[in-house]
């Protein structure tokens, strides 16, 4: 007699699925993050870092869609840390729920501001100097 | 040798407040457990010192506690493995994240509640063998939830768990070791329905893999590892 | 503060195995109230390892009728064989039971449940060890009581767990309840019920060095002797030969059964002398016998006062093939898989790997084969054969008696199983007729007074000193071997212990609050009451029987002692002394040899 | 009686628990995660600036390089680097069950790995705000003196 394994299907829930996303999104940020903190601090000094420097890298697509993608990981990815830890510590439901409101809804608002910058950044707009 | 005791204690009754009680005890040998030492400390110093205690012999469970600064069982510490030398210095305090009832002693309820919580029972409706004897499974199925039915209930696990410390709602490693041992049993029918208890919001996604509970049980349990197994049950859909 | 009443149908004191065996049939039929002075997972069952005996005949032909034999045989011909004929019938269905709650017994090959050879277990035909112990690893008591208490959770019995059973109320010849105290508290409360059902397991603390928990205090035992119920057997109490050396924790017999040997101190097989067939398997008098006396004959290791029990590889397939055991032979992984609790016994208290060095031990205080005197229902006999109403006993303070003068390894889990089920079935039976007798004015009086008393007196003497003395004076007189003038001596020195309790003895901790001094020095009471018992029996019989071995009457008496003590409490204090047949069957009682 | 878990006791108790790496790993996890937040978020909103005001943003670039936020980078840097290794660990811990007996080992390679390359960049990044300083004092200036927003006309940031 082999031993065999049991298939199951369990309750879809969001902590589920919140738990999978941080470390999917972990692994993703183990590269787009430590990448761009060492593009920006270490292969390009933060001292020389100007409008310029921003204009040039965001006039390729590419880069725009490098950052993108990062921010919309590690915005999520950090909100939900936080909420999570919130979560431990604040015992009271309701307040809780509003905590996670206003949480997700910062969350939104910053993803979609920080993306309209990203793509309708203008390079030209920039004064050559 | 000597042993040189800080032992927190408390008894609220007559309004007492936390401290340190401070004992040396003289004659303490390598292979003295710190059961040993409390128990000379009680019966020849202070009656009142409390805690509990049964076995002796780290199999039933009744006192684990923070010794020098770790969960363990007094009855399973030897004297040996806190220090050598001529005066050894042993700091003993009740777990954490349940209520000091008493000294060493802590309301075990919120503890048992979250026990009982994931249905820590066999179930099988099925129909036993025809020939009245006993459902048949193999060594290797057997094998699979051996670890975890080694578990005596002592909460070593549960009250080393930082999760647990910051939200008792957290059900806690303990009931999760327990949950396992049903859900990876062949014979059991129950496994879907446990897997959504632990799969709520208090469950085992409150785990962050910090390992202080395989760290401290007493039974040298892998729970984390048993854990991360109900996880990936989840996670998968296959067990 | 006055006493919380509760009413339940029936109210069972102790969760080991046998309490909630007998809670969970009992709670089919009846509404039942588990109360315990532990949380039920920690009763001291928890501790038993080497397992549960059944002829399953999984992997070898066994019948229950050998099993019965050997009972019969280990018992030294003293067990009522009408219940060792149940005992050994209905264990094949209650282990199979337990299997179907789930319980995750070993496995072999072929998918059935596991045995192993254990002391005193033979095939009757060849009189070779035969494999009928069921087990789970070297935790089967673990699992018994975890798989007992899950379904006790299962079916909503209800817990009252941490509150300790103080007195029995007793009114007439009918049983009204219980009193007990909350231990987190102090508040007393009375159970009030149709039944009571004691499963409060054994005394083994009246020794120094022992296998038994802190809590085995014989608190049931001794109610009730209070109560005016007799106590059977006492004098039979089992030694274990293989404790670890002065710390008294049991290694299993299991390990013989997997081949270790016991070995002196030159490096000799000494039980090849003492039971030429089954060795180091023979039953557990005999081998703590021999122990004994190898000792004595300065034969121990170190010219102390242990062996050595010997499991290595080399040791044991070494004597395999000297036994002429062609297919067996064992290596360090099967060691480990099979006997993992006791490894991390050895490793932990003794630095000891038993897959490489031998374990010092020695013959530890181990089981009560005597206690409260029941029928094979559980139902308690008020003397040789008038059942008290509406009270029960199971498991290690009851005397079926089917373990006589010595207990076989394995029986008492069988015990627990087996007579836990049947009076939790009578128990249920019984409370659809009984009614509820009314609870008299005062039923906690005297036993709140006797608290009072403890908490207030005055003295010098501390309960521990009491319990050193009373441990001492036990192990010296009433051990593994006695001579009369000796157990005498522990007669009248437990009487001065006992006036020392009531006069001089103080406790440090007056608190309502978990106060677990006064409750050692009630406990220390109820020990006191078992170790006089049983020297008083010990002193009285005059024969050696099973864990009865005596100096100065080595040989069994079957004219004059087949039967069985039964130890009255008297109003005035003294103990006197009764006798009840023994119901013999098929086996006629001959000389024992292994 | 409901447990008393909360914040007091996390935050007393769980710096005296004596447990092993694994609970400083979490502690140390927790930590970061909350710093890299803390900046990611003013980053985030300062680097959008870039595109609806991007005087502000010329500015904040030179508010930030200032010693103090240069010490504060170092420590993001850290943080970041930290968090990653850590993060992968507990994700393989957890993805692996049976690779659980590696727990110590691997916390112990985590904060190794993250020393070795923390430390070259981290002295590097220190340097480089002494050389940063000096050079600006060289101009007559003083990197200690924090520029002034009216200083930036949005004019010259935007054509
Ligand atoms: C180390 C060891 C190993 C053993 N191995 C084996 C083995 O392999 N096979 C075998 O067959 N037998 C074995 N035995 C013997 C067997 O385990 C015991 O005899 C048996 O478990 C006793 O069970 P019990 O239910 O009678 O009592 P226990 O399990 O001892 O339980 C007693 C219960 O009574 C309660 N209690 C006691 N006093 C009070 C009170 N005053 N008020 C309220 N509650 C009270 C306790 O809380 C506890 O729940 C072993 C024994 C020991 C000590
Ligand atoms: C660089 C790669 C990163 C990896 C591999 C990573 C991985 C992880 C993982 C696996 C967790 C889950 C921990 C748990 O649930 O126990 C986590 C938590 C967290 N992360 Fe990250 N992360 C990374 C980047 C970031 C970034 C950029 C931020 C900030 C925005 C961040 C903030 C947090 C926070 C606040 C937590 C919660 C910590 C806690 O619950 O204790 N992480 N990270
Ligand atoms: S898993 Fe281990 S530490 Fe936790 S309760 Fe069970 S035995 Fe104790
Ligand atoms: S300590 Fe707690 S966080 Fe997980 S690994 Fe153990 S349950
Ligand atoms: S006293 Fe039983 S585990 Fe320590």
């Amino acid at each position: 007699m082999a031993s065999a394994t049991k298939q199951v299907t369990t309750n879809e829930n969001f902590e589920r699925y919140a738990y999978l996303f941080m470390r999917l999104s972990g692994i993703a940020l183990l590269f787009l993050a430590v990448g761009h903190v060492l593009i920006q601090l270490i292969l390009n000094d933060v001292h020389n870092l100007t409008l310029q420097f921003v204009a040039d890298q965001w006039s390729s697509w590419g880069w725009k869609a490098y950052d993108s993608l990062l921010l919309m990981l590690a915005v999520p990815h950090g909100y939900n840390g936080l909420r999570n830890i919130l979560e431990d510590y604040i015992h009271n439901e309701r307040l809780m729920r509003i905590i996670s409101v206003l949480l997700t809804v910062f969350v939104i608002v910053t993803v979609i501001y920080s993306l309209i910058a990203i793509i309708t950044f203008d390079p030209a707009s920039v004064p050559r100097g | 040798m000597k042993a040189s005791l800080r032992v927190k204690r408390y008894n609220p009754e007559g309004g007492g407040k936390p401290h340190w009680g401070e004992y040396t005890l003289d004659g303490v040998s390598q292979n003295d457990s710190v059961l040993d030492l409390l128990h000379r400390i009680k019966w020849e110093q202070d009656g009142s010192l409390t805690l509990r205690r049964s076995c002796a012999h780290g199999v039933c469970g009744s006192d684990a506690m923070r010794i020098n600064g770790a969960n363990a069982l007094a009855c399973k510490t030897l004297v040996a493995r806190l220090g050598s030398g001529d005066n050894v210095k042993i700091q003993v305090e009740p777990i954490l994240g349940l209520p000091v009832v008493k000294d060493l002693v802590v309301d075990m309820e919120p503890f048992m509640e979250h026990y009982r919580s994931v249905m820590p029972f066999f179930i099988n409706n099925d129909n036993v063998p025809e020939d009245g004897r006993e459902r048949h499974q193999t060594i290797e199925d057997r094998e699979r939830f051996d670890d975890t039915t080694k578990c005596i209930l002592c909460a070593a696990c549960t009250t080393s768990c930082p999760s647990f410390w910051a939200n008792g709602k957290y059900v806690g490693p303990a009931a999760i070791v327990q949950a396992h041992r049903f859900i990876f049993d062949s014979r059991d029918k129950g496994a879907e329905e446990r897997l959504n208890i632990v799969n709520e919001q208090f469950g085992v996604w409150r785990c962050r893999t910090a390992f202080n509970c395989t760290n401290a049980c007493p039974r040298e349990i892998e729970v984390t590892k048993a854990i991360a197994e109900v996880k990936m049950a989840i996670t998968n859909g296959i067990i | 503060m006055k006493p919380i009443i509760h009413t339940h149908d029936a109210i069972v004191v102790g969760a080991g195995g046998s309490g909630l065996m007998a809670a969970l049939y009992a709670s089919r039929g009846a509404d039942v109230a588990v109360v315990s002075k532990l949380y039920p997972t920690r009763s001291h069952t928890g501790a038993a390892q080497g397992g549960v005996s059944a002829a399953l005949g999984n992997n070898e032909e066994d019948r229950w009728e050998w099993h019965a034999y050997d009972t019969v045989k280990g018992s030294d011909y003293l067990a009522d064989q009408d219940a060792v004929d149940v005992l050994c019938k209905e264990a094949i269905d209650a282990v199979v039971e337990l299997e179907h709650m789930g319980l995750p017994f070993d496995r072999f090959p072929n998918g059935k449940i596991s045995q192993r050879r254990f002391g005193g277990h033979t095939n009757n035909d060849t009189g070779k060890p035969v494999m009928r112990a069921c087990h789970a690893a070297d935790r089967t008591g673990h699992m018994i009581l975890q798989t007992l208490y899950q379904q006790c959770i299962k079916n909503e019995v209800n817990f009252y767990d941490e509150y300790q059973v103080v007195d029995l109320i007793r009114v007439d010849d009918t049983i009204r309840g219980i009193v007990a105290i909350e231990i987190s508290n102090g508040q007393f409360h009375i159970f009030h019920g149709k039944a009571v059902i004691f499963a409060t397991g054994g005394w083994g603390r009246c020794w120094e060095v022992t296998s038994n928990a802190h809590s085995l205090t014989g608190d049931g035992a001794a109610l009730c002797l209070r109560r005016g119920i007799p106590l059977e057997d006492m004098e039979f109490f089992q030694f274990h030969p293989t404790g670890i050396f002065k710390l008294g924790i049991l290694i299993t017999e299991g390990v013989r059964g997997e081949g270790g040997v016991l070995i002196n101190s030159e490096g000799e097989r000494f039980m090849e002398k003492y039971a030429p067939s089954i060795k180091d398997l023979a039953s557990r008098d005999v081998v703590s016998r021999a122990i004994f006396l190898e000792t004595k004959a300065g034969r121990g290791i170190n010219g102390q006062n242990y062996v050595h029990l010997d499991v290595t590889p080399d040791t044991v397939n070494h004597y395999f093939k000297q036994d002429g055991y062609t297919d067996r032979h064992i290596d360090k992984e099967y060691i480990e898989a099979k006997l993992p609790d006791i490894a991390d016994f050895t490793k932990t208290y003794l630095g000891v790997d038993p897959t490489v060095d031998p374990m010092p031990i020695q013959p530890t205080a181990h089981y009560g084969m005597g206690g409260i005197p029941t029928n094979v229902d559980g139902e308690v006999l008020l003397n040789n054969d008038t059942v008290i109403k509406g009270l029960y006993a199971a498991g290690e303070c009851a005397c079926v008696s089917v373990h006589g003068a010595n207990r076989l390894g394995t029986n008492s889990l069988v015990d627990l199983v087996v007579f836990g089920r049947r009076s939790g079935m009578k128990v249920a039976d019984y409370c659809k007729d009984a009614e509820l007798l009314p609870l008299p004015e005062g039923s906690a009086d005297e036993i709140m007074a006797e608290f009072e008393r403890i908490r207030n007196n005055t003295g010098s003497v501390k309960h521990h000193d009491i319990r050193k003395e009373m441990q001492a004076t036990m192990t010296e007189n009433v051990g593994v071997f006695r001579i009369q003038e000796n157990m005498d001596a522990a007669v009248v020195e437990l009487a001065a212990l006992k006036k020392k309790y009531v006069e001089e003895m103080s406790i440090d901790d007056k608190g309502a609050l978990f106060n677990t001094d006064i409750l050692e020095a009630w406990e220390l009471g109820c020990l006191l009451d078992c170790a006089e018992v049983t020297a008083v029996s010990a002193a009285n019989r005059k024969e050696s029987r099973g864990g009865h071995a005596r100096d100065d009457f080595p040989e069994r008496d079957d004219e004059n002692w087949l039967k069985h003590t039964m130890c009255y409490l008297q109003e005035d204090g003294s103990l006197t002394i009764d006798y009840k047949p023994v119901v013999i069957g098929r086996y006629e009682p001959k000389p024992r040899v292994y | 009686m409901a447990s008393i878990a909360g914040l007091r006791t996390t935050l007393v108790e769980g710096v005296r628990y004596r447990g092993n790496i694994g609970h400083w790993s979490w502690v140390a996890h927790r930590l970061t995660g909350l710093g890299i937040l803390g900046f990611l978020t003013i980053h985030v909103w300062d680097t959008a600036n870039a595109t609806f005001a991007p005087h502000i943003y010329a500015w904040s670039i030179d508010v930030f390089k200032h010693p103090f936020f240069g010490v504060g980078e170092v420590a993001i840097l850290g943080a970041v680097l930290y968090h990653a290794f850590n993060g992968l660990r507990i994700t393989l811990l957890d993805f692996k069950p049976e690779w659980w007996q590696y727990q110590n080992s691997s916390a112990r390679w985590v904060w190794g790995v993250f020393i070795l390359v923390f430390a070259p960049m981290g002295i590097y990044l220190l340097i480089s705000i002494f050389t940063h300083c000096a050079d600006i004092a060289a101009e007559g200036a003083s990197c200690w003196v924090l520029p002034s927003l009216a200083d930036y006309p949005l004019s010259d940031y935007r054509n």
